[in-house]
């Protein structure tokens, strides 16, 4: 089948992410959106990878992929401090500096 | 390479700021005298370039220096002088000893004991006033036009912090709101000019690139400029050169200031210190007259052909404008304020006349203005200091009581209202004629400001010195010594400027031709040629009978 | 000889310089220095007159050139003098009436503590009138012109705790300075036209151009005339003039500075003869204000009030003459030698009156003073007789001759000036017996218990004298086969005028309207006593002593006029000028605010607002392609 | 991309025999500036986990002022061995780009840090606590603000000494963003300096609540927008077929190259190119603080330690400015007519906004950081002029503008009161009366930020703007000194206020900070007299720095 659909699904799958960030509350939900986000992306680069006959896009991939773990990571620590300190991950609630 | 006496001129000065604020804060007396020694010794080296200069010598500039400094830019050192900028720097360098003379005691912390030694208002008074003559001096010298820019502007932030730091206590209200009004003038002086700045600065960088785009590579030198024109190397569009002229005269017309820019100065004015005021309008607002006539009219001579019509017609409004204010006034520096934006007025009227008479008499009027304002700012400045009120009507009787100050400030008044025999005539009498020769109506129009003149600043006379005394001014005691020898001289010149104005116009002269000769104007001729040579009036008279039946 | 031109005006300049710059201690010796310096200055133009006659007629004219003042491009203005008949006439009656005055003065400002500094005025005032006639080109003229206005407005303002003063002179100044810019105006025309101002080139090239210039020249000239010499439409001032010390009034307000008009016409006769609608513009003038002047005259109560109105009338008889043209210049300048005389002595009389009647101005508080001050009486008498024109007085002589050109101006107009002039002479008759009866005659309407008239010491009563003799024989003398207009002639140059009246009827008629005027004042103040406070008198009466009204429409007009236009300006200036760069700022600041409502503090807005630009930023770049 | 090509090659060679897969080349010396930083961050780590608590600091601040300095020296090596010029090359299989513009930053990059690290190691202005000085720092960043856990911290006298390897990891990142030669070393480079930051926001000592929201909402629109970059990289992946910034321009340059039908819905579709260049420009948009992705800015640099608002104002800007030029440069010359008025747009809203909304700010920090949205702005203007001036220019702003911010934050951080540092405008009424130097110093650099002349910040300006108007643009040049004119007037008022008013009886105090903090200001001072004044020579250095390898 034509590989576009998968491109189409890309596109699809990162605009239900940015949605989600747009819409959710929780900060957890949040960052998960921004991961279907990264994967919709990683998505995007391996059916690329696949019309060019080149690998340089499953690669970047990886490479993705190991960036969205660091990202849990240090967005985990932050996410849970925040946590731990309001007892609330609601992103709305973090919003005393403005203006 | 000889002394490089047109840096030094701008050094000594810098230098002298440098020492002055270094004193530690005990030592308020002697920063006084560092600072009038070091504005004594630039006013030396000012008369060494006066002599050094031999006027209608040949090339526009002379003691010129030049050295290599941004070359990214197309800058380079380059200062020179021509007749005008030598007058001008000798007035700067003879007014800044009065100034700082007069503010002796302006700057003095109201209590001893402040919070903390590091502040030392006093030490920053007087530096700051020799900062602001260094940066006014090369600017005055500089003939590369993004120097002359970089001075332009950064004399700002010494002014600002002169106006907005040091009030002469005699405001309305009490001195919390004074504070805020002065502050509140402060930061109107310098965003207004910085305004004007800006602008200005987006014409530079136009001007850099159209000569990068014509000449290979970018130049900021006048000389270079005017003469790459004249050879026709350089043939900036009229549309750029208009947008060009224009960015430059908006700065200018800021600081000069031409109405309808002109509101930042009377309350700059009335709420500075009277020395400090005169510093405004005496020395900073003539590099804006002066780098009119350098830079616009050199360097945008179609432009500025185009633009005379409407410059003269702000010209002549200022003029009118300025004086109608003064009369309406009730604040004393306020009053001389306006009265300053009607002299203006007339000074660009004659840069933009474009006839010898008009720039001559402009330049003499630059000088003569500095001067007359200077008296008169200074004794009303002692004036106030006594009774603690800027408003004309807290006065009354007071020559009865001080006849010296009564009397010095007639004079001033009367130098004011340019009265024959005091200097500012002779320039008043021929921008007027300059215009008048070339625009006779507006010549016309504008010598109704002769009688306003007069009402403002005898209306003025009258409601202070005259009447019976007031009983606030009973105990007003005369003018002292320092106080003295700050107006002794100021009257002394006036005078003697009225009577021999000679020196000043030889030196003018050939100045002006040049600048003329760039703009390619002649003065209009007259109808009837008649040799000029004063005889008695007896030639006349043998056919003057047969003239009459000629009429019939 | 020439050399000595510059110091007729150097002398009292230096004295002006000491007295003023002096100090405290020239208290005492101030007064006689400056009485020195002037009398000096007076023994100079002595010398100089004395050497004038000795040369025949053609070249009396001397010439000094000091210093090239004003050279910029094609404006040269000179320092330099210049001595002929016209010149001379003048220099010999300021400096003699000067000398005179100076030391009437002694006498009169002898309890004025501030005497020093009004001795340095008073020789202020010498050296600028001197430099005014004494300069070569017209703008060192405006120079000296300007300069008797400042001193002018210093010796009316003498009296400055006084705020009537204080405002008179005021008032003087500015009306002058009216005046003023139409000098400064013609200045300006002459470089245009001629490249110069000197006297010299400009009148002789009056020939070559055409006459729209010259007339316009010619007004603008005829503008400064009035506000110097208190003509309609500028004279409201000379009334208040009469705030300063009597002597300032007798020199400057009569004999000297107000006459400087009839001066400059008459230099510069050369463009006026050109320009014979100038001309007739300045006969207009003269006519209305000769009859302006008297009519004032006779309404005013106060005696230097009475005198001053006088001043302006007999002024306008010499303006009047000088636009005759030709025919009329010598007899302009006789009659103010004369005049300077007689109305001289007249003030130095009112102020010896006033002097005795501790500063009593009003004439209805008068009455039999000739037997307390019999010298000021007998002074003031002769300045009397000569003023009416009491024939073989100096007024007859001068003011006879005026009337005469005046009919010989020719046509309907001859007859009409003609008869003004006469009209004129009767009402002077009037006004003047009228005052000297008000003053000298009938019973006393004074209290003997506060006032005690006395006779003023020598210092006043010589120069008095002196100024009577003047008054006396002056026109006889220079009548004495046209002494004075065969010596001005080569300046002012004399046409004979042929009057349609025989000179002998011309002379009948004057004495007749002379006799009808004084007889008339005799039969209203001479016979009936004077009441102590006015009347009502009629509407005309009531004008007249409000000077017609002219100040009501000047304050009116003027005054409340500019006052608006300043208040208003002012408001302008500050709401609209000032308002719309403030305006800008708060409009920054607004939009400030509102722009700073976007950082709402919440993350998700901000994506969103992210989201927002992304799509922008991919939508203008895919629109730049077109794709 | 050294991995990528080779097995990219074994994929074309697979038919013949495998084995001998040749080795990468990498060339070490080259990248020495990089690999000593991020060797010396792996090292700092170790320090941390097995040096004795007291002895850390002194270890840890010798061990990165060392890297940074050794870093610097290499690379000014490498400029003086030619790298910057005419040995100007692609480095490490065209991953890493070692040329002039990457070096001239990477030196005001490691620069900037070092003067960074002087203030973050600061342990003189917070009051010492229970007899042990500390810096600006939490105690213990995992404990819960005035939770009982966090007493203790404090009272053992805790302090997060592991700010000096995450710093230098950051400035090991930003030291690649620039020099990053194709689409994945750049987003690479960006994850590598950015989620350190996100980390050093959180651990402010006090105010930690403002701290950690700051450092959630960088963080979430950081990954946000890289989320957007990785899409566009994609996109140009999709359209190129390559990642490499040579490849794509030469695509670009030569447009639709014949390549087999199947693909002509993506090869050279000019819809992915222009999408995905569109969407690469937000992300570094995004880094630089250009509205309208700039929301990110204010709230950060408010929230974050003020030695870390200050290193992230500086050192991001100079690495962010150097990505973008970068693309612009050597991978989107060929789309120029495209991208040019798209940025200009962006300029010209960013220059007005950040000086408009920065009137009515009463926050210093977040003062400044509106003004660093507006010099973005300016410096945009020069990007755009796609001239070697334009270049120049705009490395010589960094330079100038790097220093400058630094010092104003540095500043900042010596102005306390009970609450830790007064950063609200109100409580620096009449500093002028109290410490007229520091308060001196302050205007100084405000007056740089206004572009006053005889400051680097009138320089800069200057050639930027001399750029533009010589690239054409000349009323963008008058909308810039337009909008400079309305941010004079927000620097001024905080002269005014600090010079023009009364002291306050309970105003703050201004600390007497430790030879750290001095020199780190004093540093700022000179850099922005000595570019005021005499600018030629770095003028030149730019100047000599402008040219891209491709």
């Amino acid at each position: 089948m034509n590989p576009v659909y998968y491109l189409y699904l890309a596109a699809l799958l990162f605009t239900i992410g940015a949605a989600g960030v747009l819409i959710r509350r929780n900060a957890i939900v949040v960052f998960m959106c921004i991961e279907l986000m990264l994967n919709a992306c990683n998505l995007a680069f391996v059916t690329f990878s696949r019309m060019h006959g080149n690998l340089d896009g499953q690669i970047i991939a990886f490479f993705t992929m190991v960036v969205a773990a660091a990202e849990v990571v240090v967005g985990l620590a932050i996410i849970v401090t925040i946590f731990r300190t309001r007892h609330t991950a609601s992103v709305d609630d973090a919003s005393l500096m403005k203006l | 390479m000889s002394f490089p006496l047109l840096t030094a001129t701008a050094v000594v000065p810098a230098v002298g700021a440098v020492a002055t604020a270094a004193l530690p804060a005990a030592k308020r007396t002697a920063a006084k005298w560092v600072a009038l020694s070091f504005s004594l010794a630039t006013f030396v080296l000012a008369l060494v370039i006066a002599i050094r200069f031999t006027p209608g010598a040949k090339g526009p500039f002379q003691l010129t220096e030049s050295h290599a400094w941004i070359a990214d830019f197309g800058v380079r050192y380059e200062l020179g002088v021509d007749g005008i900028a030598v007058a001008l720097i000798a007035l700067t360098a003879l007014l800044i000893p009065f100034v700082i003379l007069a503010g002796w005691h302006d700057a003095d912390p109201l209590e001893e004991t402040r919070p903390n030694r590091r502040w030392r208002p006093t030490q920053g008074f007087f530096a700051l006033i020799l900062a602001v003559e260094a940066m006014v001096v090369i600017s005055f010298e500089a003939t590369d036009v993004f120097l002359f820019y970089l001075f332009f502007e950064a004399m700002l932030i010494p002014m600002y912090f002169l106006i907005g730091g040091f009030g002469d206590g005699a405001g309305e209200h009490g001195e919390e709101q004074a504070a805020t009004q002065r502050s509140y003038a402060a930061v109107k002086f310098l965003l207004y000019n910085l305004a004007g700045g800006l602008i200005m600065l987006a014409a530079v960088i136009g001007l850099y690139a159209a000569t990068a785009d014509q000449l290979g590579a970018g130049t900021f030198s006048l000389p270079q400029i005017v003469e790459a024109r004249a050879a026709g190397h350089l043939h900036l569009g009229a549309g750029t050169e208009r947008l060009l002229f224009l960015g430059f005269f908006f700065a200018f017309a800021v600081k000069a200031p031409l109405w309808p820019l002109h509101t930042w100065l009377p309350n700059a004015m009335g709420e500075s210190t009277s020395p400090v005021a005169v510093l405004i309008t005496a020395v900073v607002d003539k590099v804006g007259t002066f780098a009119m006539l350098r830079f616009c009219i050199q360097l945008f001579p179609e432009a500025s052909k185009w633009a005379t019509p409407v410059i003269l017609i702000l010209a002549l409004i200022s003029v009118l404008y300025g004086a109608l204010l003064a009369v309406g006034q009730r604040d004393i520096k306020r009053l001389i304020a306006y009265a300053s934006i009607s002299h203006f007025g007339f000074i660009i009227l004659g840069i933009f006349a474009m006839t010898s008479q008009g720039q001559g008499g402009a330049t003499l009027y630059m000088v003569n203005h500095g001067i007359s304002t200077a008296a008169l700012m200074l004794v009303a400045g002692f004036l106030i200091s006594r009774r603690g009120s800027r408003l004309i009507a807290d006065y009354g009787g007071v020559q009865k009581v001080a006849p010296v100050l009564a009397g010095t400030f007639l004079i001033g008044g009367l130098a004011t209202l340019s009265l024959p025999g005091l200097a500012p005539f002779v320039s008043e009498f021929l921008v007027l004629v300059g215009t008048f020769s070339r625009y006779p109506v507006i010549g016309i129009i504008a010598s109704a400001a002769i009688v306003l003149a007069a009402l403002y600043v005898l209306v003025l006379y009258q409601r202070t010195m005259t009447g019976p005394v007031k009983a606030e001014v009973r105990k007003m005691p005369d003018l002292r010594v320092r106080e003295l020898v700050v107006v002794a001289p100021l009257i002394a010149l006036l005078l003697f400027l009225g009577v021999y104005p000679k020196p000043l116009t030889d030196l003018v002269n050939p100045a002006v031709e040049h600048t003329l000769s760039v703009v390619d104007k002649q003065d209009p001729k007259p109808d009837v040629h008649v040799d000029a040579t004063t005889g008695g009036s007896r030639p006349g008279h043998a056919t003057h009978g047969d003239d009459a039946e000629a009429a019939k | 000889m020439e050399n000595l031109i510059a110091l007729l005006v150097a002398a009292p300049l230096v004295g002006a310089a000491l007295l003023l710059c002096g100090g405290k201690r020239l208290d005492r010796a101030g007064h006689w220095i400056g009485t020195l310096l002037a009398v000096a200055s007076f023994a100079v133009a002595a010398v100089l007159f004395a050497d004038m006659l000795g040369k025949s007629a053609g070249d009396r004219a001397l010439h000094q050139h000091l210093f090239s003042w004003i050279p910029v491009g094609g404006f040269r203005a000179d320092l330099a003098f210049q001595l002929d008949q016209l010149s001379m006439t003048f220099v010999l009656l300021i400096t003699g009436v000067g000398s005179l005055i100076h030391i009437y003065s002694i006498g009169y400002m002898e309890h004025d503590e501030r005497r020093r500094r009004f001795f340095g005025y008073l020789n202020l005032f010498l050296a600028a009138m001197l430099l005014l006639v004494l300069a070569d080109n017209y703008l060192l003229l405006y120079v000296g012109w300007e300069g008797v206005g400042l001193a002018s407005y210093l010796l009316i303002g003498f009296w400055q705790h006084k705020p009537s003063a204080a405002t008179a002179a005021k008032k003087a100044f500015l009306v002058n300075r009216v005046g003023d810019v139409g000098l400064s105006i013609a200045i300006m025309l002459m470089f245009t036209t001629f490249g110069t101002f000197a006297f010299g080139p400009v009148l002789a090239a009056t020939g070559d151009t055409g006459e729209g210039k010259l007339t316009a020249i010619g007004l603008m000239l005829l503008l400064a005339a009035c506000g110097k010499s208190a003509q309609v439409p500028l004279q409201s001032w000379l009334g208040d003039a009469m705030e300063g010390p009597t002597p300032v009034s007798a020199l400057i307000h009569a004999a000297t500075m107000v006459t400087a008009g009839v001066y400059l016409i008459t230099r510069s006769g050369a463009i006026f003869n050109a320009a014979p609608d100038a001309q007739m513009a300045v006969v207009v003038v003269g006519a209305v204000t000769l009859l302006f002047g008297a009519i004032v005259g006779c309404a005013k109560d106060d005696i230097k009030k009475a005198l001053a109105g006088s001043t302006m009338s007999q002024i306008g008889y010499m303006i009047l003459a000088a636009g005759l043209g030709p025919i009329g210049y010598a007899f302009a300048i006789m009659h103010l030698v004369t005049h300077g005389f007689f109305k001289a002595g007249l003030f130095l009389g009112a102020g010896s009156v006033m002097h005795g009647m501790n500063d009593e101005v009003d004439m209805r508080r008068y009455g039999g003073l000739r037997r307390y001050m019999p010298v000021t009486f007998i002074t003031f008498g002769l300045g009397y007789l000569a003023i009416i024109g009491f024939p073989g007085l100096s007024g007859f002589f001068s003011k006879d001759k005026i009337i005469e050109a005046a009919f010989a101006k020719g046509g309907t107009e001859g007859w009409i000036l003609g008869g003004a002039a006469l009209l004129g002479a009767a009402i002077t008759a009037f006004y003047m017996t009228r005052v000297m009866l008000m003053t000298f005659f009938g019973e006393k309407r004074w209290d003997p218990q506060e006032v005690h008239p006395h006779e003023s010491p020598k210092t006043m009563t010589i120069p008095m004298i002196v100024l009577a003799v003047g008054s006396v024989f002056a026109g006889g003398l220079f009548s004495i086969n046209d002494a004075f207009v065969s010596w001005l002639e080569p300046v002012t140059s004399f046409e004979h005028g042929h009057s349609p009246l025989s000179a002998t009827a011309t002379t009948t008629a004057t004495i007749v309207v002379l006799l009808v005027g004084a007889g008339l004042a005799w039969l209203m103040y001479g016979r009936k006593p004077v009441p102590a406070v006015a009347p009502r008198g009629s509407l005309l009466t009531r004008a007249a002593r409000r000077d017609l009204l002219q100040d009501d429409f000047n304050h009116v007009v003027l005054v409340r006029g500019g006052e608006h236009l300043t208040r208003t300006l002012v408001y302008l200036d500050h709401s609209l000028v000032d308002g719309a760069v403030n305006g800008t700022a708060a409009t920054m600041g607004g939009l400030s605010g509102r722009l700073r409502q976007l950082q709402s503090g919440f993350v998700r807005s901000y994506a969103v607002q992210m989201l927002g630009g992304a799509a922008v930023l991919v939508a203008a770049t895919l629109l730049m392609r077109g794709v | 991309m050294s991995s990528v090509a080779t097995v990219h090659s074994l994929w074309m060679t697979a038919a013949d025999a495998p084995g001998r897969i040749p080795g990468p080349h990498i060339e070490y010396a080259q990248l020495s500036p990089t690999l000593i930083v991020l060797g010396a961050a792996v090292l700092g780590i170790l320090v941390e986990a097995f040096l004795p608590r007291r002895s850390r600091y002194h270890t840890q601040l010798l061990l990165s002022v060392v890297a940074l300095a050794a870093a610097f020296a290499a690379v000014i090596g490498l400029a003086a061995g030619g790298f910057g010029t005419s040995k100007a090359h692609v480095a490490a299989m065209g991953a890493i780009a070692v040329d002039g513009p990457a070096l001239f930053l990477q030196g005001t990059i490691l620069l900037v840090s070092l003067v960074a690290v002087f203030t973050f190691a600061e342990r003189r202005l917070d009051p010492a606590s229970h007899g042990k000085r500390v810096d600006s720092f939490a105690a213990q960043a995992a404990a819960v603000p005035g939770g009982k856990a966090e007493q203790e911290a404090v009272k053992a006298g805790f302090t997060t000494t592991e700010v000096f390897p995450i710093v230098l990891f950051a400035v090991g990142g930003m030291l690649v963003f620039p020099a990053a030669n194709d689409l994945l070393t750049l987003f690479i480079a960006l994850e590598v300096f950015s989620l350190p930051l996100y980390i050093l926001c959180t651990l402010a000592r006090r105010q930690r609540l403002l701290s950690q929201e700051a450092a959630l909402k960088y963080f979430l629109l950081g990954a946000f927008s890289s989320a957007f970059l990785l899409f566009g990289i994609a996109l140009l992946y999709g359209y190129a077929g390559t990642v490499t910034y040579a490849g794509i321009a030469e695509v670009v340059a030569d447009g639709a190259k014949q390549i087999d039908p199947a693909l002509a819905g993506t090869m050279g579709n000019d819809a992915l190119l222009l999408i995905g260049a569109a969407l690469v420009l937000m992300g570094l948009l995004f880094k630089v603080g250009a509205v309208p992705f700039h929301m990110w800015t204010p709230d950060v640099y408010q929230g974050a330690p003020t030695p870390v608002t200050g290193f992230m104002a500086a050192a991001t800007k100079v690495a962010a400015f150097g990505a973008l030029l970068r693309l612009l440069y050597v991978v989107l010359p060929g789309l120029r007519w495209d991208w040019r008025p798209v940025m200009w747009g962006v300029a010209i809203i960013t220059m007005l906004a950040g000086a408009i909304v920065a009137i009515t700010q009463t926050d210093i920090k977040r003062l400044l950081a509106y003004s660093s949205i507006a010099h973005a702005g300016f410096i945009l203007a020069g990007v755009l002029a796609t001239s070697e001036d334009g270049i120049s220019s705009v490395l010589f702003y960094l330079a100038a503008y790097s220093f400058v911010t630094l010092g104003a934050f540095a500043v900042v951080t010596l102005v306390r009161d009970a609450g830790g540092e007064a950063t609200h405008l109100s409580k620096w009424a009449g500093l002028g009366r109290r410490s007229p130097l520091v308060a001196a110093v302050f205007a100084v650099f405000l007056l740089a930020f206004a572009g006053i002349p005889l400051t680097s910040g009138f320089a800069g300006k200057f050639a930027v703007f001399k750029a533009a108007a010589q690239s054409g643009a000349g009323w963008l040049v008058v909308i810039g000194v337009l909008s400079s004119a309305i941010a004079a007037f927000f620097y001024i008022r905080v002269i005014v206020l600090m010079f023009f008013s009364e002291p306050k009886a309970d105003g703050p105090t201004v600390a007497v900070p430790s030879p750290l903090t001095t020199t780190a200001i004093a540093i700022g001072v000179a850099v922005t007299v000595v570019l005021g004044v005499a600018p030629q020579y770095f003028l030149d250095l730019a100047g000599q720095a402008s040219v891209f390898v491709r």
